[in-house]
């Protein structure tokens, strides 16, 4: 107890000490004034007073967890029984099925256009987390597959006038060559120096898009770019945006599905296996250098068809909305919401991108509290808001068979 | 997932309903642009400036017998943002759009007003083609476009300065490569000038000793610079500290105290243009005399101009009589309005007549205007 | 030596050198159809690095390494990268375990199928009847291989929630997954209790009689290697210094000299 | 020939910052091999605490070069302080964990304190006062190296042959070499690895705040953004030079310095990051352990 309040009472103060410069001074450099704003320092010193102990707690708990598991018993959530029980799954996905598709007709347009932001990110997270949660490729510069999907529907619009659902499966094959031709290179490379040669392809995405003129039309982006189009007919606002909600909801759906398919597959169970053990994985005879290139070229696939239907949501692109901190949104989705796991990635998405959307006041603090929410998640819960389901298979009769045989 | 959906479902609903539930008889003032993030310095002044101006309507009672609304949406300046705030200002319902901040932003969100029926007017928005290509007719500005900068800045240089050689650089974003391609347009087009370096560099980078150096090899006379003030002082500094006297010319982006402050001494001797001298006009001093008083600082960036829009968009509807698209827009078009930059009507593309650049020379540590 | 028996691997003279330090000195080896061959020797001596040349994961500097597979045509495997060894019809166990530990039991050995089956991406979108009979022929006979090694029961735990010697048996599955003529087992039996060393006897003979595969065993307990190999090959400092069956290799002197104060009581 | 001097001693001011900042990166590789993602941060916030010293000590009526030195030793503390705890509530509870976890902590770690700085102090340039004197004996040659630039070598170079010493002679520098080469046999023979990690991210932290001082004063203007790049960048140097070496890490800084300047200088500035990522991306595909690392082989 008192051991405790000790402890905390040092990190309280170590944190006043830490924060006093940054919280408490604010030096007006440009107008020579001082404020001094001692009142955080109090806040400094309560909060992390209380933080300390929540810390304590936490790590206590997540040692007892530990143990558990090394004893070999299994801690398995009640949201992981409910969610491996298929009949509710069943239920579930109904109802929400239902629910996503009254939406619109609900609610009103906004709501409608922040569900189709959301589940833009719904898609980026899913291929994200191909490559990402399920083969353990981190990829730092995801946006740029983005971009390529929505620049390919923007130049083809402006260009020949291609329409939105040629162009769809396009982008996505763009996004898939720009993966392979990109993947070459890092096949070599180990995780670490994946992450920043990728964080360093997505950076020359976006000053390739800055500079070369002739293709990208620069800076100023692409502007009047078509939204989708209805058997030719010219859409109002609203309906519009119900249309292209239909659309991202039924692309959602064909995501997950495709998804899903390729995870509980052989080559899922290649890159899975890529992920945990790479040396394990070549000795069982798994082509690495294939396994890692198809992982990666199909998390680019989805994200260049989902930067088609972005480009022809805003109908206006430009370099700007491709950086590193697009990248690192959708890499906390996928880390947030479970790696691997497609439930918590959907989840993830909903929460990192429509919370924000509803709390316009607090927006300010939303990527202090992504980036703390990484960091907290990775220490205390590293399989995410919801864990990877993981694949059961039944087989009945082989005994009899081998009885019998 | 599914006590997520309600709960989000239920937090959306009652979200709604608080703020279309009183869609009581006001008049809707939208305002967009940036108000958080890094690009928020940019568009707070004019949400102020909107507040400033809706205050003091109300308190004489309103137009047309109607208490204004402000309904304030962030955009963050990013395009994707915008046409979600957009989207909202126009389910929401408002009458009239006062944004939004940056070109980009407002490109992307012009389509949805469009659809609305919905007049926008941004105080800040420079890109020509928002007005030149003729696409938003429901598009207006109280600031001046690029171009129209770029001329004054290149015929500055040619004519008051004489140079012969002139670099021009620019920051790869939006707003500053279009003011240098616009530059090197009229450079080239003059004839009597060569346009010795065209080149971007990168905002953020350590240093840029090397393009300085550049400037010096190819002996230009003049660096005009398109850009935001940041990367300016960071190019004056590292001229002045390679010695290099080559005539810095800029951008409204650089017209800011920060840059005066950030270059100190090397700003010296500098040409920028901006909004000419308004500090004569008597609203001008009331509006900054009025933020003063409100807030107890200096108004930032485009408060003029946001100022400006405001009231220029509520003095068309109280002079169209209603707040019909066509009404208002005809009005604007039509009928001089007093503003803090000055008497100004619309063009038929939108752009705002009666407002203009000046050239501006750093003296001692502050912009004066050349006349 | 000399027996009519089919020979299925052949190391001649095989080298690694790492900058200036020689782990492996030319060592020559042989393993034959239905052998339960071993290769013992002090810690250090080698034996893993030699593993590791055989099985693709290190490119030796010198020697070759021929795979001779009934009934096809000599291969050299110097320089093939791992999974290609694998696909030969050469698999391996690790020395310190490498289960795949997020993945179950039954998708550890499912993952073995991995290079015996050929069902691509667009093939598993579709999921059309013949992936679904593969699917169901790889959980088939996976399964049945958990049932050979005992861990049928734990099929769809996690490999990592599994005991100590439980994995090393999932490990040998695993491996056998991959249909090989010959296994490379690296110290199958570390850290096993008497108990558990006993049945990995059992099991490794099994292997070997019922599913014709021959076996090539890296062990530091004495009493399996002298109860089911022939022969047994002795490394000490990277060189091969004693080769021949059990009786000869407990009377070589080098033997003994090399084991003097590390395992005397082998 | 004095075009090509000017961009020489440019890329080598620039070079010699970056390999400041990748010696924190490199370090903290050789021992616990994570890509420390923040720490382009803590250079960050070593030049905000040296601005608000600074700041503070001109607004109350102080001036000249003592300044400087008070504001880098402050900024060093903090610096130090920021990493210290850095690398306690961010990555030692994740040792042994899978390697992407601590990596994606770094990440998150990041974007946190960019936006606490963003939060706690503004979002726009702040001016960094002019610290550094014209010195009249570089005057001659000004326009190819000024004083700032000369008391950044100066500086850095020290700070090198320090740090050197420090490794190379030190008890301390010995349990660091030997908790590189391995930590479990370094932890037997009685070095309390924890606090040799902890004091790595310490050095590595001060190396930083001293390269963020210098550019702060040299470039006159900080603000919450300046880390990333200047972090990404000099990370891509201790790769080129190959992560985990020190002497690797001077290298690839300088290299990248040049590279930028010169293909700035005669190329074009345009694509200035396409040429730093496109070089990295031909090193790791030519050499993968970098110039100078050791490719050692993968224990099976």
């Amino acid at each position: 107890m008192i051991q405790n309040l000790k402890q905390s009472l040092i990190v309280s103060v170590w944190f006043v000490f830490l924060t006093f410069p940054l919280m408490v001074v604010r030096v007006n450099t440009m107008d020579q004034v001082v404020i001094w704003r001692w009142m955080n320092m109090v806040w400094v010193a309560i909060g992390s007073f209380i933080l300390s102990y929540l810390w304590r707690y936490m790590l206590a708990r997540q040692q007892v967890r530990k143990k558990v598991a090394d004893e070999g018993v299994e801690i398995r959530s009640r949201t992981q029984l409910l969610l491996e029980d298929m009949s509710f799954r069943y239920k579930a996905m109904g109802i929400i099925l239902l629910a996503a598709l009254v939406f619109p007709l609900v609610f009103d347009t906004y709501q409608s256009t922040i569900m189709i932001s959301a589940l833009i990110y719904v898609v980026l997270g899913l291929g994200l987390n191909i490559s990402v949660g399920l083969a353990g490729l981190l990829d730092l510069g995801y946006v740029a597959f983005f971009g390529v999907g929505a620049y390919s529907y923007a130049l083809l619009n402006h260009h020949f006038d291609l329409g939105f659902w040629i162009t769809l499966p396009i982008g996505g094959i763009l996004g898939c060559l720009f993966g392979i031709v990109l993947g070459f290179p890092i096949l070599r490379l180990r995780g670490d120096y994946l992450a920043i040669v990728t964080l360093g392809f997505g950076m020359i995405f976006k000053v390739v898009m800055e500079n070369w003129d002739g293709l990208s039309f620069g800076p100023s982006g692409i502007a009047n770019i078509d939204k989708p189009s209805f058997f030719g007919m010219d859409l109002s606002l609203a309906n519009s945006t119900i249309y292209i909600y239909y659309i991202m909801i039924a692309l959602v759906i064909f995501t997950i599905l495709v998804t899903n398919r390729l995870k509980n597959s052989r080559i899922g169970r290649a890159w899975i296996a890529m992920r945990e053990d790479e040396i394990a994985c070549v000795a069982m005879g798994i082509d690495i250098a294939r396994t890692k290139l198809s992982a990666y070229a199909l998390g680019a696939f989805w994200a260049g068809m989902v930067g088609v239907l972005f480009a022809s949501k805003t109908t206006f692109i430009n370099p700007a909305s491709f950086t590193f901190m697009e990248s690192a949104i959708i890499l906390s989705i996928v880390v947030l919401g479970g790696m691997g796991s497609i439930l918590g990635v959907i989840i993830g998405a909903f929460f990192l991108i429509l919370l924000p959307e509803y709390m316009r006041a607090f927006s300010e603090y939303r990527m202090l509290a992504f980036g703390a929410a990484m960091v907290l998640m990775m220490i205390f819960r590293p399989q995410g808001i919801i864990s990877n389901l993981r694949q059961t298979y039944e087989y009945k009769g082989s005994k009899d068979k081998i009885n019998n045989g | 997932m599914k006590k997520m959906t309600v709960l989000i479902s239920t937090l959306a609903l009652v979200l709604s309903m608080s703020v279309t539930g009183f869609a009581a008889d006001t008049i809707k003032l939208g305002v967009a642009g940036p108000h958080s993030g890094d690009l928020a310095p940019y568009g707070i002044p004019a949400m102020k400036a909107a507040q400033l101006v809706v205050k003091q309507i109300n308190a004489k009672g309103g137009i047309l017998g109607k208490q204004v609304e402000l309904l304030i949406q962030d955009d963050q300046c990013k395009p994707e943002i915008a046409t979600n705030t957009a989207t909202k200002l126009v389910t929401d319902g408002a009458h009239v759009v006062l944004g939004h901040i940056c070109s980009g932003a407002t490109k992307a969100a012009l389509g949805i007003y469009k659809d609305a029926k919905i007049p926008v007017m941004s105080p800040s928005a420079t890109n020509p083609p928002l007005t030149q290509s003729g696409d938003y007719p429901n598009f207006f500005r109280t600031i001046a476009s690029d171009d129209m900068q770029a001329k004054m800045a290149v015929e500055f240089a040619i004519n008051k300065l004489g140079v012969k050689k002139v670099a021009v650089l620019h920051d790869k974003g939006d707003y500053g490569k279009g003011f240098a391609d616009f530059a090197k347009k009229y450079l080239d087009e003059s004839g009597k000038v060569e346009v010795v370096l065209f080149e971007g560099v990168t905002p953020g980078a350590m240093d840029y000793s090397s393009i300085v150096q550049k400037v010096r090899k190819n002996k230009a006379e003049a660096l005009v610079f398109g850009g935001y003030h940041p990367e300016a002082s960071k190019l004056v500094s590292q001229m002045s500290r390679k010695r290099l006297k080559t005539i810095f010319i800029s951008d409204d982006g650089v017209k800011d105290d920060s840059f005066l402050k950030v270059a100190g001494d090397a700003a010296n001797g500098s040409y920028v243009t901006g909004p000419r001298d308004l500090s004569s006009i008597p609203l001008n001093s009331a509006a900054t005399a009025e933020f003063k008083a409100e807030y107890g600082a200096e108004p930032g960036a485009f408060f003029q101009e946001g100022y400006s829009a405001a009231l220029a968009l509520l003095t068309a509807i109280e002079k169209a009589g209603s707040t019909d698209y066509d009404a208002v827009t005809k009005v604007l078009r039509s009928e001089y309005v007093e503003t803090p930059v000055g008497k100004i009507k619309f063009d038929s593309k939108g752009d705002a007549e009666g407002v203009g650049f000046s050239v501006y020379k750093v003296e001692n540590g502050a912009f004066t205007e050349l006349k | 030596m000399a027996e009519n028996k089919h020979k299925l691997l052949e190391v001649k003279g095989l080298t690694m050198d790492f900058g200036g330090l020689r782990a492996v000195d030319s060592v020559t080896l042989e393993v034959h159809e239905g052998d339960i061959a071993a290769l013992i020797g002090p810690n250090g001596a080698g034996k893993t690095t030699f593993f590791n040349c055989i099985t693709g994961i290190y490119d030796p500097t010198k020697g070759d390494i021929l795979l001779h597979p009934k009934g096809l045509k000599t291969r050299r495997l110097n320089g093939l990268k791992p999974n290609k060894v694998t696909e030969m019809g050469l698999a391996r166990t690790f020395q310190n375990i490498r289960l795949f530990p997020d993945m179950t039991v039954l998708e550890n050995v499912m993952i073995g199928r991995h290079c015996r089956t050929k069902s691509g991406i667009f093939r598993a979108v579709v999921r059309g009847k013949r992936v679904r009979e593969e699917e169901r022929q790889i959980v088939e006979s996976s399964y049945q291989l958990l049932e050979k090694v005992g861990l049928a029961d734990f099929a769809n735990e996690f490999s990592k929630n599994l005991p100590y010697g439980a994995q090393r048996r999932l490990e040998i599955a695993r491996a056998m997954a991959t249909d090989p003529f010959l296994l490379l087992l690296d110290e199958p039996a570390a850290g096993m209790n008497p108990q558990e060393t006993a049945d990995l006897e059992q099991l490794i003979c099994k292997i070997s009689a019922e599913e014709q595969i021959a076996i090539l065993l890296i062990e530091h307990d004495m009493k399996l290697v002298m109860n089911i190999s022939d022969p047994i090959y002795v490394m000490e400092y990277g060189k091969k210094i004693a080769e021949g069956n059990p009786q000869e290799i407990k009377d070589n002197p080098k033997v003994i000299e090399a084991y003097l104060g590390e395992e005397t009581d082998a | 020939m004095e075009y090509f001097l000017e961009l020489f001693f440019g890329g080598l001011t620039r070079g010699s910052i970056y390999a400041l900042i990748a010696l924190g990166y490199t370090m903290v590789y050789g021992i616990i091999q994570l890509i420390n993602f923040a720490h382009g941060e803590i250079y960050m916030i070593g030049a905000f605490v040296a601005l608000i010293v600074a700041g503070v000590c001109t607004i109350y009526g102080l001036s000249g070069v003592s300044i400087l030195i008070l504001a880098g030793i402050i900024a060093v503390i903090y610096a130090c302080a920021y990493g210290y705890t850095l690398e306690k509530v961010a990555y030692r509870p994740l040792r042994g964990a899978p390697r992407l976890s601590p990596l994606i902590s770094a990440i998150g770690m990041s974007i946190f304190l960019q936006n606490y700085v963003l939060l706690a102090q503004t979002s726009d340039f702040l001016p960094f006062p002019r610290l550094i004197p014209d010195f009249l004996f570089m005057e001659p040659v000004a326009h190819i190296i000024g004083s700032p630039e000369l008391v950044i070598l100066i500086t850095t170079f020290i700070t090198m042959i320090l740090l050197t010493l420090l490794i190379k002679k030190t008890k301390v520098g010995k349990a660091m070499r030997a908790t590189q080469q391995d930590m479990n046999m370094a932890r037997l023979v009685g070095v309390n690895v924890d606090r040799i990690i902890s004091l790595t991210f310490v050095i590595g932290s001060a190396l930083a705040a001293i390269g963020g001082v210098l550019v702060a004063s040299y470039i006159g203007q900080v603000n919450f953004y300046i880390g990333f790049l200047a972090g990404v960048k000099a990370f891509t140097a201790a790769v080129l030079g190959g992560i985990g070496s020190i002497p690797g890490a001077v290298l690839g800084g300088l290299i990248l310095g040049w590279a930028e300047s010169f293909a700035a200088g005669y190329i074009s500035s345009d694509y200035e990051d396409v040429f730093t990522f496109g070089l990295l991306v031909l090193i790791l595909i030519l050499r993968p352990a970098g110039l100078l690392g050791k490719s050692h082989k993968q224990k099976v």
